[in-house]
């Protein structure tokens, strides 16, 4: 692997997310991944934008693939599903002559967007494979039961992702299980948590996100695996509220699938923010290092 | 003086033949009519047993005498009613497409296509694409004539 | 010539959009024509009498008729102008309704181009030649491809109609669908009980001769002298010697080849019987299965087979039969029950077809007719149906409605309860379609006697909880969503053309629609025929029907091929290919494209080559004509003349100048 | 419910623009509720999905424009995946969104304070500001206590910022906006 791509964090990965961005840089370079941010980058509009008009949602998306490709950069990674929906809706609407004008307007230059954008998950899994995952990886995951949460838009809209089975996407537990670990049959791998609602109605959050943690409880998991900053958010930091609200008690701990592959890369706790989150890590640092000990690794 | 009432026809018509197998085509084209699939009118069908049946000639002729486009369409690759006659058209009619601008025809006014009596649609879809297409391209350059009034001589009008 | 134009009106469906009397005043002026008039229906009593009038008053010696397509009603005109005393080549229809009225939406343009097709038909018919029909003898026997209940009543009616009849079933049983069903709708009665005695009467029918294990190879001919290779797969079992005692499947060690008697709910032996009343009740071996085939070990059925019918080096067999008409009656397969991710289809054990379900309902299925769920062999205290899986999907580019699944449903939930009475019944649907008679009754019993609750609205997806599924759907008609707990899913999945159909209907040189389903010849009025003369269909091969729709077209297949045979001999069609001996230079270029090998070489009295159309065989497609660059060889009706006159015609109309 | 006045509410204009902006035909939806059915918003929503699909095919402006649902929609694109027409019924709800916006309806003041404050954020900043986009929501909507619990927790890790991080970006895209809301674009 060694064609430099573009990366795109997104504002969550510079504050709320920090140990997504931490842990998806480590990764990278343990694997020889090449990252160049995104020169000057801003926000994509997220859904608040698109929820308000199309144009304008567009030209946000369309300023930073247009910085991407002042690099000469082909290939575009974020590890956002948010922004990466909000770069390839801009794409495809401005695939319309008509609208790519107006974006064209509020941008106040061209927009060539054609650069090939995708999920970090995506990249590692179709540049890397599995094969070579599991190759670099220098210690194994084997204790953990990892529950596999994908969220709603790794994969939906269906055709604008083109990303997995809808209904049962598999590329984190395949990955988990290439990397030693059990993957849980866990039943809501796509359901919404409730997304961005999260500040201005979060009954809704809640009741939706304790599902989803009711469900990761029941699968047998002893992790749950995210690849979304809302998604994370709303299970972990919100797990207080949820438990307050639902009344059950959980303490899965929600980590990034970024943390559990640098774990398994033989990458130290630190540098992938594993201290960063609201409900301890500490379990499954603890299950790994049992597994590491007796198997005198790590 | 038109057939009608004496007026000219809201839109000017191109002229474009379809040569259709019975079984498949003609069909399909059927099908579109019972299901009141609205086509552009330009088309007139000419009923051949088989896209088998027809001969290169034919488009040739057509195309020179004027015609502004012509359109031959027959069963689908293995479902033809006589087993392979589609297969002699599509390999004949292949040729003759790469043949038509040596005789200074454009080789867009000439399409084959497969249409199967139940798929009115895809009939109604075809000839609506052909048609514009044909339109895109113009009269045929063959004739330089006022085609309407030449139409209504012709039928004695 | 003296020719006669009739331009109809089919009441409004053409006048309303097209000018019938400008058409007819125009056509007055075309070349040999001598009487141009409009008719509200041409092809009514009074319609054809006025043309019958015209052509003896008029002295007409070719007519056309400007109405629908020629697929409709050319048969009717030519008969009416037979009537007369005209040749019934001396006809041509121009299609001014489905090929005019029914797509153009502009009166003006409508009319010319009717005009137009009008005057292309007279150009055409002033080519035309009397043709006459030679005639041959047929073949009185009659094939029957598949031997489920609309199968097996086609047989059973022509048999008993005196014909010699040949059936061709592609599994190891007859019987179909129908065979596996536990009741049937609405009457409730047992399936196999209703249809079993039809199986033996067929069995024993001494006019029928029953292949199983066999699909057909090849079919090549015309109506009234078809030839067919069958192909009898091996069963490594000698059936002239099987008595059917079963003591084999008995003793087989291998008790884990799939059964897909029982659509895979459980396993069979490697040597085995489908089922008790199976006709013929012959054991045969699943090759992928045994331990012969799979470890060159074991032979235990040769050793207890009291017979000495294993036969272990069997090889596939072609044998030949000739016969006058097909009837293929192939049925219907479910669709893949994979393709229905989000209700776990193929993923939870717990999720089943609706087949399946008819399997575990049947007293001699898998379970012995005890209801259990497939993951633990519990019984299930609560079944979910989903209706329209697959069906009425655009999505899944399916758009039709499978017909039957909104009564078996009810059925099911009905059975359901009177295997588990506590048991709750949830049915999701869109729309129940009960047209039948009784047919709606019986659903009401479903609600009201049988207690299903019937929920209106579509389900999202099915998933585990707590060790059971969890069924979420809507409630449209409260506007809410509606989670129901489940220990058994059934899905009523929609139905396709059988596995192979297509390939089959290219050997039968008949068509199909988009979904696989065999097309009928015309959707009203020809149900039962295909534009292939002599094949006929019946049953769910046709498109999704029940078993009383299915019976019925069995039985009016079997009447088509008794009114066939009922003739001696039959007319072939003259519109055939014929050799100019004086052109032909002997190239056999013709011999050599005719698909139908319908070309011989013959010796003239020179002694030079000669092409040769064997009448009976040509089908008269013109694939030779364009073949043959001396044009020596011309196909009569459809003649390089006839074909150019209208080419011609339609461009030279727009060549000529006009006038000023 | 009072009487629904077909022959008097049916706004045919309203109907085809809905299809003609969101592309989408709604002719299509035959009420199965599928989009119901799997939407996780639904048990907050005052119309059900398909029941807003009807209003919109009844032509019934006003009932499709005020509701509720258009506003709490996650967007998370369910519905418009289980929809057995192929229709996106979340483009569906989210072109009414826009037009009620325009209309000037907004019965769920909350999310569109939310909205226009991230956007605010957005626009100040080049990209979100947290802590202010959090501050901005709460004077806006009046909820000064909301998830005041989390922050501690945020700041505790250090993820929550107390000043926005500054972009060079951020001019341009403080013009994107500027030209939006002079009208430009559109
Ligand atoms: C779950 C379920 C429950 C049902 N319950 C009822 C009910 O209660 N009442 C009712 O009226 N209807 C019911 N039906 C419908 C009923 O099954 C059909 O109406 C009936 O089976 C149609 O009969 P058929 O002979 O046309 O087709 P099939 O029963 O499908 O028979 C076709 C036969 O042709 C054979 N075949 C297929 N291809 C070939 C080939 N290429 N060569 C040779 N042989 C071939 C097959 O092996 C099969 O034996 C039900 C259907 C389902 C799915
Ligand atoms: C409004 C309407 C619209 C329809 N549209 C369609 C459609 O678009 N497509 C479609 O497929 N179907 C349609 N149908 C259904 C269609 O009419 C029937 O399927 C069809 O008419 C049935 O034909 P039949 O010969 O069985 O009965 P009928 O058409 O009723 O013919 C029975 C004949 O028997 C005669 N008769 C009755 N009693 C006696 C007696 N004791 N002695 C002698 N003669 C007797 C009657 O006078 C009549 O001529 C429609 C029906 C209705 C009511
Ligand atoms: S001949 Fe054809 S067009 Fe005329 S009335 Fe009969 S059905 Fe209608
Ligand atoms: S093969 Fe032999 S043992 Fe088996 S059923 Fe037939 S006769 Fe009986
Ligand atoms: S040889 Fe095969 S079929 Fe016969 S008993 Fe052994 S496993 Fe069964
Ligand atoms: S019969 Fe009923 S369940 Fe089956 S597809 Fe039609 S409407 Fe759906
Ligand atoms: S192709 Fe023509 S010339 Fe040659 S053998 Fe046939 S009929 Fe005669
Ligand atoms: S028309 Fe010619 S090619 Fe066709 S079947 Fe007859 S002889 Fe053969
Ligand atoms: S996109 Fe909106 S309406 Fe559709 S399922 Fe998600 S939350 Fe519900
Ligand atoms: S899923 Fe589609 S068809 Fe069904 S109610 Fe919703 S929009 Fe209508």
């Amino acid at each position: 692997m060694s064609a430099a791509l573009a990366y795109y964090p997104g504002c969550s990965q510079t504050a709320s997310a920090r140990e997504y961005d931490l842990s998806t840089r480590a990764c990278c370079q343990t694997l020889g991944v090449e990252l160049n941010d995104v020169p000057d980058w801003t926000c994509c509009g997220s859904t608040p934008a698109h929820a308000t008009d199309h144009a304008l949602a567009a030209a946000l998306a369309a300023r930073n693939l247009a910085q991407a490709m002042d690099t000469g950069a082909s290939n575009l990674a974020t590890p956002c599903p948010s922004c990466l929906l909000a770069l390839r809706t801009a794409q495809s609407r401005c695939e319309n002559e008509g609208f790519k004008g107006r974006v064209e307007v509020l941008l106040g230059r061209p927009a060539t967007l054609s650069i090939r954008t995708r999920s970090i998950l995506q990249v590692l899994m179709e540049d890397l494979g599995l094969e070579a995952l599991a190759e670099k990886a220098v210690r194994p995951l084997k204790g953990l039961r990892v529950a596999s949460y994908y969220g709603c838009l790794m994969t939906r809209p269906v055709g604008l992702m083109a990303f997995e089975d809808p209904d049962n996407p598999t590329a984190m537990d395949r990955l988990f299980l290439a990397l030693g670990a059990e993957a849980a049959p866990f039943a809501l791998k796509t359901e919404c948590c409730g997304a961005a609602l999260g500040v201005p109605r979060k009954e809704a959050v809640l009741e939706l996100s304790g599902r989803i943690l009711a469900a990761a409880e029941e699968s047998g998991a002893n992790v749950l695996a995210v690849a979304c900053p809302l998604c994370q958010m709303n299970l972990d930091l919100r797990r207080e509220q949820i438990e307050g609200y639902t009344g059950q008690r959980s303490t899965l701990p929600v980590l990034y699938f970024t943390q559990l592959l640098g774990l398994a890369l033989g990458l130290p706790e630190e540098a992938l923010g594993l201290g960063l989150h609201n409900v301890g890590t500490r379990p499954v640092l603890d299950i790994l290092r049992r597994t590491w000990a007796s198997e005198d690794v790590g | 003086m038109s057939v009608v009432d004496g007026k000219e026809p809201s839109v000017k018509e191109l002229r474009i033949i379809g040569f259709l197998c019975n079984w498949c085509s003609y069909g399909g084209a059927d099908t579109a009519g019972v299901s009141r699939f609205s086509q552009p009118t330009d088309l007139r069908i000419i009923r051949v047993p088989c896209s088998g049946r027809v001969t290169p000639l034919f488009v040739v002729k057509a195309l020179m005498s004027g015609a502004d486009g012509v359109l031959v369409s027959g069963c689908h690759p293995r479902d033809c009613h006589y087993s392979e006659g589609n297969l002699y058209a599509r390999r004949r009619l292949e040729v003759l497409k790469r043949f038509l601008p040596t005789l200074g025809i454009e080789p867009e006014r000439f399409e084959y296509i497969w249409v199967s009596a139940s798929e009115g649609e895809r009939w109604q879809t075809s000839v609506t694409a052909f048609t514009e297409r044909i339109h895109a391209l113009g009269p045929s350059p063959a004739v330089k004539v006022n085609r309407y009034d030449a139409r209504l001589v012709a039928g004695g009008l | 010539m003296r020719i006669g134009v009739f331009v109809c009106h089919c009441g409004t469906n053409i006048a309303g959009t097209v000018d019938c009397a400008a058409v007819a005043a125009a056509a007055q002026q075309f070349p040999e024509v001598v009487l141009a008039v409009d008719t509200p229906y041409a092809c009514s009593e009074p319609g054809q009498r006025a043309i019958i009038e015209a052509i003896e008053q008029k002295g007409l010696n070719g007519v056309v008729v400007a109405s629908c397509t020629p697929r409709m009603h050319e048969a009717t005109f030519r008969r009416t102008v037979e009537r007369a005393g005209l040749n019934r080549y001396m006809f041509e229809m121009a299609n001014i309704r489905e090929h005019v009225s029914w797509v153009g939406r502009d009166k003006k343009l409508n009319t010319f181009k009717a005009t137009d097709l009008v005057r292309i038909a007279v150009e055409k018919l002033r080519y035309n030649r009397p043709l006459t029909a030679k005639s041959f003898a047929v073949n009185k026997r009659v094939l029957v491809i598949g031997a489920g209940v609309a199968g097996i009543q086609a047989a059973l009616d022509c048999a008993d109609g005196g014909l010699e009849t040949i059936v061709v079933e592609r599994t190891s049983t007859v019987g179909g669908k129908m065979a596996k069903l536990d009741k049937t709708f609405p009457t409730v009665d047992c399936s196999v009980c209703v249809l079993g005695p039809k199986m033996v009467d067929l069995a024993q029918h001494r006019k029928i001769k029953l292949y199983a294990m066999s699909e057909i190879a090849d079919l090549s001919g015309y109506v009234g002298n078809f030839e067919v290779s069958i192909r009898r797969k091996a069963t490594y079992v000698d059936w002239n010697k099987c008595t059917g005692c079963g003591l084999c499947a008995d003793k087989c060690p291998s008790r884990k080849a799939p059964d897909h008697f029982n659509e895979l709910v459980g396993r069979t032996t490697a040597i085995s019987i489908p089922f008790p009343q199976a006709i013929p009740k012959k054991a045969s071996i699943d090759a992928s299965s045994c331990l012969h085939f799979l470890k060159d070990r074991c032979g235990v059925c040769a050793k207890v087979c009291p017979v000495e019918a294993i036969d272990f080096e069997q090889q596939d067999e072609v044998v030949k039969e000739s016969v006058g008409a097909v009837v293929v009656a192939t049925g219907f397969d479910l669709l893949d029950i994979r393709r229905f991710g989000q209700y776990g289809g193929g993923r939870f054990p717990d999720v089943v077809t609706s087949l399946q379900y008819e399997r575990m309902l049947s007293a001699s299925g898998p379970t012995g007719g005890h209801l259990k769920c497939p993951s633990d062999g519990r019984e299930p205290k609560s079944v979910v149906f989903i209706s329209c899986v697959g069906s009425r999907d655009r999505s899944m580019d399916r758009a039709i409605c499978s017909g039957f699944c909104c009564m078996y449903t009810a059925k099911q939930a009905i059975l359901t309860k009177s295997h588990v009475p506590d048991c709750e019944t949830h049915v999701f649907y869109m729309d129940i379609r009960a047209p039948g008679k009784g047919y709606d009754e019986f659903i009401r019993r479903a609600q009201e006697e049988y207690r299903t609750n019937y929920v209106r609205g579509r389900v999202s997806s099915v998933y585990p909880k707590n060790g059971r599924l969890a069924v979420r759907g809507a409630d449209t008609l409260l506007g809410t969503q509606t989670e129901v707990m489940a220990d058994l899913v059934v899905l009523a999945v929609g139905a396709g053309a059988a596995e192979g159909s297509r390939d089959l209907a290219e050997k039968l040189r008949i068509s199909y629609d988009a979904y696989g389903f065999f097309m009928e010849s015309h959707p009203k009025l020809k149900p039962v025929e295909t534009n292939t003369a002599g094949v006929f269909l019946a049953g769910a091969c046709q498109g999704p029907k029940d078993i009383p729709a299915s019976v019925a077209m069995g039985s009016a297949a079997a009447g088509k091929v008794m009114a066939l045979f009922s003739k001696e001999r039959l007319e072939s069609d003259p519109q055939v290919a014929q050799v100019n001996a004086v052109r032909c230079v002997g190239c056999l270029k013709c011999l050599r494209t005719c698909p139908f090998g319908a070309i011989q070489e013959v010796q003239a009295r020179d002694g030079s080559t000669k092409a040769q159309v064997i009448e009976s065989v040509c089908q008269g497609c013109g694939v030779c004509t364009v073949t043959c660059t001396d044009r020596a060889i011309e196909l009569q009706h459809f003649t390089d003349n006839q074909l150019l006159a209208e080419v011609n015609y339609l461009c030279r109309s727009w060549m000529e100048k006009s006038p000023a | 419910m009072p009487v629904m006045e077909l022959s008097a509410s049916q706004d045919r204009a309203f109907f085809e623009a809905v299809c003609a902006k969101s592309g989408q035909d709604l002719l299509r939806c035959y009420q199965c509720g599928n989009c119901t059915a799997g939407c996780p918003m639904q048990p907050y929503y005052d119309l059900a999905a398909h029941q807003v699909m009807r209003l919109v095919q009844t032509g019934q402006r006003k009932a499709a424009l005020t509701c509720s649902s258009l506003w709490l929609c996650a967007g998370c694109g369910q519905c418009s995946a289980r929809c057995p027409n192929q229709l996106d019924v979340a483009l569906i709800l989210e072109t009414l969104r826009h037009m009620a916006r325009r209309a000037g309806y907004n019965p769920q003041p909350r999310v569109a304070q939310f909205s226009r404050a991230f956007l605010k954020s957005v626009h100040s900043h080049g990209r979100v500001f947290e802590l202010g986009l959090l501050l901005r929501y709460k004077l806006a909507s009046g909820r000064l206590l909301d998830d005041a619990d989390l922050a501690p927790r945020l700041l505790k890790v250090g993820k929550l910022h107390l000043t926005p991080t500054s972009t060079p970006g951020q001019a341009e895209v403080a013009a994107i906006f500027r030209r939006y809301e002079q009208g430009a674009g559109s």
